[in-house]
């Protein structure tokens, strides 16, 4: 009956997995909070996260990524305690959460290092992502064609590149990438490729191109000379309370802001 | 009615699905002895077995009507308790079939289902089992090996010792020599012999001459008909029923 | 006794309950999807929504035309590309191999089945699209791109079920068309083939599945332009990537519409296993 | 013109190797891959540390927690119910309209894809039931996801045990239950262990259903109410954020070693149980 013993064990093996998870519902709800939302601003949180952590160790931070809107929503219904949301204008649903800037992020157009081009004016840009200007000859390049690549509907950086830059539709034959990463890969291997995405993320994989004759550059945004600059918002609901409002009182505090600013992102004033 | 009789079957009629597959069976099975049923294949003799112990019951598009009396107690009635009675008529199939564990394993099934739990007590009944089913012997030095390896013969013996160790009042046989080579029918017949002193026995066997060498009584079936029972001299010398004497003499069959 | 009555009567309840819980949770999903996603086709009208091919979520346009178009292309050439060579390679490998051979090789296809598909769009991205760019033209992420990376994805499940299908015909099949002077192809063509079918159907019907739902990887590799492509070379997104790629920063109607795409993937898929179910049925019918 | 039956046959075995080759090729160039740009990255502090600078530096060890506590508990969760309504189809009743409509629902939810248990698994475990991302939301999804592959081998497992082992039992006086628990289960282990190991190398490689519903914390979760990232979500996250391709490839590697020992293990206790059972 060695059989039986086998599924004997199986059987106690899932009982004992049963009982742990009920024990779980006894954890400290008040200590531990979840934050989640922009995916951009998902790294950022860690790392704070962890730092606060180092400090309070009886609070215990999760950090989700998800999307600004995820953000949002999960605040509301108090799924996470805290939201993130890197949006130029927060839908109309986000009126009833408090919202906190606490970092802002320049979004970079960039290109192909053989791409020829290092500047576009706002109209160009904007001429080159709604498929209007279809050849990087027209915008002082060679005779190629262009091949726009964009974020996902939806997504806090389209969106927001979108508002600042105004009034136009994406051309109809632009690749749709879901992330920064998959931007950065796509335009890094192809010639003709325009994109955009974080500052914080540039690498020399690609080439940010300068807008209006401003570069996508730390002091430049800072000095808020490049236009291109969203806010990254912390959303509660309510005002914030115990452990949620000391996190965000941290990532506030000079030590937070200065590690935002050392991981490319920049502080929120 | 009679104190030595295990079993009385009354007008049983037995459908699976729209086919008719026992007519009207009356018989007596008298208490500690053999009955041997004989009879052509289709004639109803494994599907009348089967209804003694409600195996029937697996078989889809089973219904019976009539009544199968074991002490007196009907055991197709509605609340019939059908596990209490399948531990007292116990059962040997066809083919010998060893389930995938030790030796040991095997015999002690029954007698743990019963809720035997002493290390002691099961060693004890697996070898008065083993003994009585002539296998002891053979195997008393490996009980801890799989049932699989043995032979074709030993693995008929030790169902049949698995069958005795649930200490039934009736067992069925069910052709159970129809696999084994004479040597090991001869073993398995002479177990028979000394068991029929203690146990009611029906044995199902296709070979006349089986029934003829170990049944007290024989009966003889036919197309879902029981034709004629009797003291098996009776039935292989001097049967009252043409059918009965051509089967007998092998003019068909 | 009576205990053990009551137990086997609890047990057979337990398993009844059990045996409801495929179904509940299959109900329980189509719940939430169709409480989201039909109010809103309802809204919108089943007509924009099916047969238009613009969808511009800020502009309040949602039309799924193009993206039912596209995950039926992008299943059918992931097919093309797996379905051959998966039956291909199980014949092969236990036919015209020797057991010691296929023994080895069987496992390792298997294991290729549990690297996650995340895996295989990456080196879609890596590795194929660049080729497919500098060699055949266009963006490189494409239908193409897209479905030989499914391609490949799905080939150790066609493969591993038609290899056990071909494996579980008997042998005195092979030995009879042999002894009758047919080559070992002729006994495969002629003998395995026929009686191994369903085995080999219900393979390639798994891997089906396994492409029509896949998400991740060709969220990577498929370009997500929503379009009725015009050729292999283009861009395309599928009624699942739609989901994946704007679930996260959708709300209100977006959102619902959202599900709605979720409902015309399970609808497409439903029809797609009913053709399956059916075409194996007239399957065994002529055999 | 008929091609005689020789060259056929010679052009037959030259097209299916050649498929057979490419097949291969394919596959071998996969894992190749994933190994040559992955296991430079792979040491024991890789294994064994956290990960640090939102993985772009440190290892990997919570998410490799999370690759075995996550499938397990699905696997934990499916398998009583798979297996139940397994016995209940094969063993408790006949084919009639129940029946039916239980086949056709596990097929319908063997079709759905990721996504869409995601997404679920999102909106009800997460958010309606408040359980917030956590391996059990997670578990319960991935436990959705693979109950049918549970069911349908289970199944097939329990029908091909032979029908005379039931008589034996049920002759000797077992219950219906007694009879499934000591005799059929017993039978059909290797085959259910099969379903297991399917199921176990879907949910390890699993990220749109997992990413929704457990999350993707760093850290080493604490009790079942914990968020877990496994290697499959920290490969897809490290990738497609562009945050470490190095370590990205590293993962993907222990994970592919991983899915090896594991069925190479699984192998093993089969043959051992199934030795063991006719010594």
């Amino acid at each position: 009956m060695k059989g039986l013993k086998n599924a004997e064990k199986a059987m106690v093996a899932a009982a004992t997995a049963a009982a742990l998870a009920l024990t779980g519902c006894g954890r400290n709800q008040a200590n531990s909070i979840t934050v989640a939302g922009s995916t951009a601003f998902q790294p950022f949180a860690e790392k704070l996260a962890d730092q606060f952590m180092a400090r309070r160790p009886d609070v215990r931070i999760t950090v989700q990524g998800g999307g600004s809107a995820l953000g949002i929503q999960t605040a509301l219904s108090g799924a996470a305690q805290i939201g993130m949301a890197d949006l130029v204008k927060l839908p109309p649903e986000a009126a009833g959460l408090e919202s906190i800037t606490v970092a802002r992020d320049g979004i970079a157009v960039i290109v192909n290092q053989g791409n020829a081009v290092s500047n576009l004016a706002t109209d160009q840009v904007r001429a080159v992502f709604n498929g209007t200007v279809a050849n990087w000859r027209n915008v002082g390049g060679d005779d190629r064609g262009i091949r726009v690549v964009s974020r996902e509907a939806g997504s806090g950086t389209r969106s927001s590149f979108e508002d600042i830059l105004g009034g136009f539709r994406l051309a109809n034959d632009a690749i749709v990438q879901d992330s920064n990463g998959t931007i950065r890969e796509t335009v890094a291997n192809d010639r003709d490729a325009v994109g955009y995405l974080s500052h914080g993320l540039l690498t020399e994989r690609v080439k940010p191109v300068s807008l209006d004759g401003v570069e996508c550059k730390e002091e430049e945004i800072v000095a808020g000379w490049y236009k291109l600059v969203r806010p990254v918002f912390l959303l509660t609901k309510g005002a914030p309370s115990g452990a949620a409002k000391d996190f965000i009182d941290f990532v506030l505090s000079p030590e937070g802001q200065e590690t935002i600013r050392r991981n490319g992102l920049l502080p929120a004033r | 009615m009679n104190a030595d009789v295990k079993i009385e079957v009354r007008n049983l009629d037995v459908f699976i699905g729209n086919t008719r597959a026992l007519r009207g069976v009356t018989i007596d099975v008298p208490a500690r002895s053999i009955l041997g049923i004989i009879g052509p294949a289709g004639s109803g003799k494994t599907v009348f077995l089967r209804t003694l112990n409600r195996l029937n019951d697996l078989t889809r598009g089973f219904r019976a009507t009539g009544r199968v009396l074991l002490d007196g107690a009907d055991i197709l009635a509605p609340g019939a308790d059908v596990v209490g009675i399948r531990k007292r008529v116990g059962m040997l199939f066809a083919l010998p079939v060893p389930l995938p564990m030790s030796i040991f394993d095997n015999v002690a099934f029954g007698p743990r289902l019963a809720g035997t739990r002493s290390r002691r007590t099961l060693r004890q009944i697996v070898e008065s089992s083993l003994k009585a089913a002539f296998l002891w012997e053979e195997v008393k030095d490996r009980l801890n090996t799989s049932s699989l390896r043995l032979s074709g013969g030993q693995q008929q013996r030790l169902c049949l010792a698995r069958v005795l160790a649930m200490e039934p009042e009736v067992i069925l046989l069910d052709e159970p020599c129809s696999g084994l080579d004479p040597v090991s029918t001869a073993r398995i017949e002479e177990a028979l012999a000394e068991l029929k002193a203690r146990y009611t026995i029906i044995l199902v066997t296709n070979n006349t001459k089986q029934a003829a060498r170990v049944a007290c009584n024989t009966a003889f079936f036919l197309m879902g008909e029981l034709v004629e029972v009797g003291p098996t001299s009776k039935i292989f010398i001097s049967p009252s029923d043409p059918r009965t004497n051509d089967y007998v003499i092998g003019k068909f069959g | 006794m009576v205990v053990r009555w009551i137990a086997e009567r609890a047990v057979k309840w337990v398993l009844i309950a059990l045996a409801f819980s495929a179904l509940a949770s299959l109900l329980l999903i189509a719940v939430f999807i169709f409480k989201e996603g039909v109010p809103f086709i309802v809204r919108v009208g089943l007509k924009d929504f099916l047969l238009s091919s613009e969808w511009d979520p800020q502009a309040g346009r949602f039309g799924v035309f193009a993206m039912i178009v596209a995950s039926l292309c992008v299943t059918f050439g992931a097919m093309i590309v797996g379905a051959p060579l998966g039956v291909a390679g199980a014949i092969f490998l236990n036919e015209f191999v020797s057991r010691r051979i296929t023994r080895i090789v069987k496992p390792a296809i298997e294991l290729l089945a549990g690297i996650p598909s995340v895996v295989y769009g990456f080196i879609g991205v890596v590795a194929v699209a660049p080729l497919i760019r500098e060699h055949l033209g266009g963006p490189g992420l494409s239908l193409l791109c897209a479905s030989l990376i499914l391609g490949v994805m799905v080939l150790p499940t066609i493969m591993s079920v038609a290899a056990d299908a071909i494996s579980s015909v008997p042998n005195s099949y092979r030995e009879g068309a042999l002894a009758l002077g047919a080559t070992r192809w002729q006994s495969v063509r002629m003998v395995i083939l026929k009686a191994a079918r369903s085995g080999i159907v219900a393979g390639v019907i798994l891997g089906l599945g396994r492409a029509v739902g896949e998400t991740m990887a060709v969220i990577m590799v498929a370009g997500n332009t929503v379009q009725v492509p015009g050729s292999v070379l283009d861009p395309v997104r599928t009624l699942t990537t739609n989901i994946a790629l704007e679930m996260g920063h959708a709300t209100g109607l977006h959102r619902q519409a959202l599900f709605a795409t979720g409902v015309v993937l399970f609808v497409v898929i439903m029809i797609l296993n009913a053709l399956t179910m059916a075409a194996m049925k007239r399957g065994h019918a002529g055999k | 013109m008929r091609i005689p039956p020789r060259y056929a046959q010679n052009i037959a075995v030259v097209l299916l190797g050649g498929a057979t080759a490419l097949a291969l090729a394919a596959l071998v160039f996969i894992i190749a891959f994933v190994m040559v740009k992955g296991m430079p990255a792979v040491n024991l502090k890789f294994l064994v540390d956290s990960p640090r600078e939102m993985g772009r530096s440190g290892g990997i060890f919570p998410a490799i927690v999370g690759s075995f506590i996550l499938p397990l508990a699905a696997i934990a969760i499916a398998l009583p119910a798979g297996v139940g309504t397994a016995v209940y189809l094969a063993e408790y009743t006949l084919e009639n309209r129940i029946t039916r409509v239980i086949r056709i629902g596990t097929d319908c939810l063997a079709g759905i894809p990721s996504i869409i248990f995601g997404l679920f698994g999102f909106i009800f475990f997460v958010t309606v039931l408040r359980m917030g991302w956590c391996i059990l939301s997670g578990a319960l999804t991935l436990a959705i996801m693979i109950l049918p592959t549970v069911i349908r081998t289970s199944e097939e497992a329990i029908k091909a045990v032979p029908r005379s082992y039931r008589e034996v039992s049920f002759s000797l006086g077992a219950t219906q239950w007694e009879t499934v628990w000591k005799v059929v289960l017993p039978n059909a282990v290797p085959g259910i262990m099969t379903g297991v190991m399917l199921s176990m190398g879907r949910s390890i490689g699993e990220t749109a259903a997992v990413i929704f519903t457990a999350g993707a914390a760093l850290r080493l979760p604490t009790s079942a109410f914990d968020s877990v990232r496994t290697m499959a979500v920290h490969f897809y996250l490290l990738a497609r954020e562009g945050i470490s391709l190095e370590n990205a490839y590293g993962t993907a590697a222990v994970l592919i070693v991983s899915i090896l020992l594991i069925n190479a293990a699984s192998y093993w206790l089969m043959h051992r149980f199934i030795s063991r059972r006719a010594r």
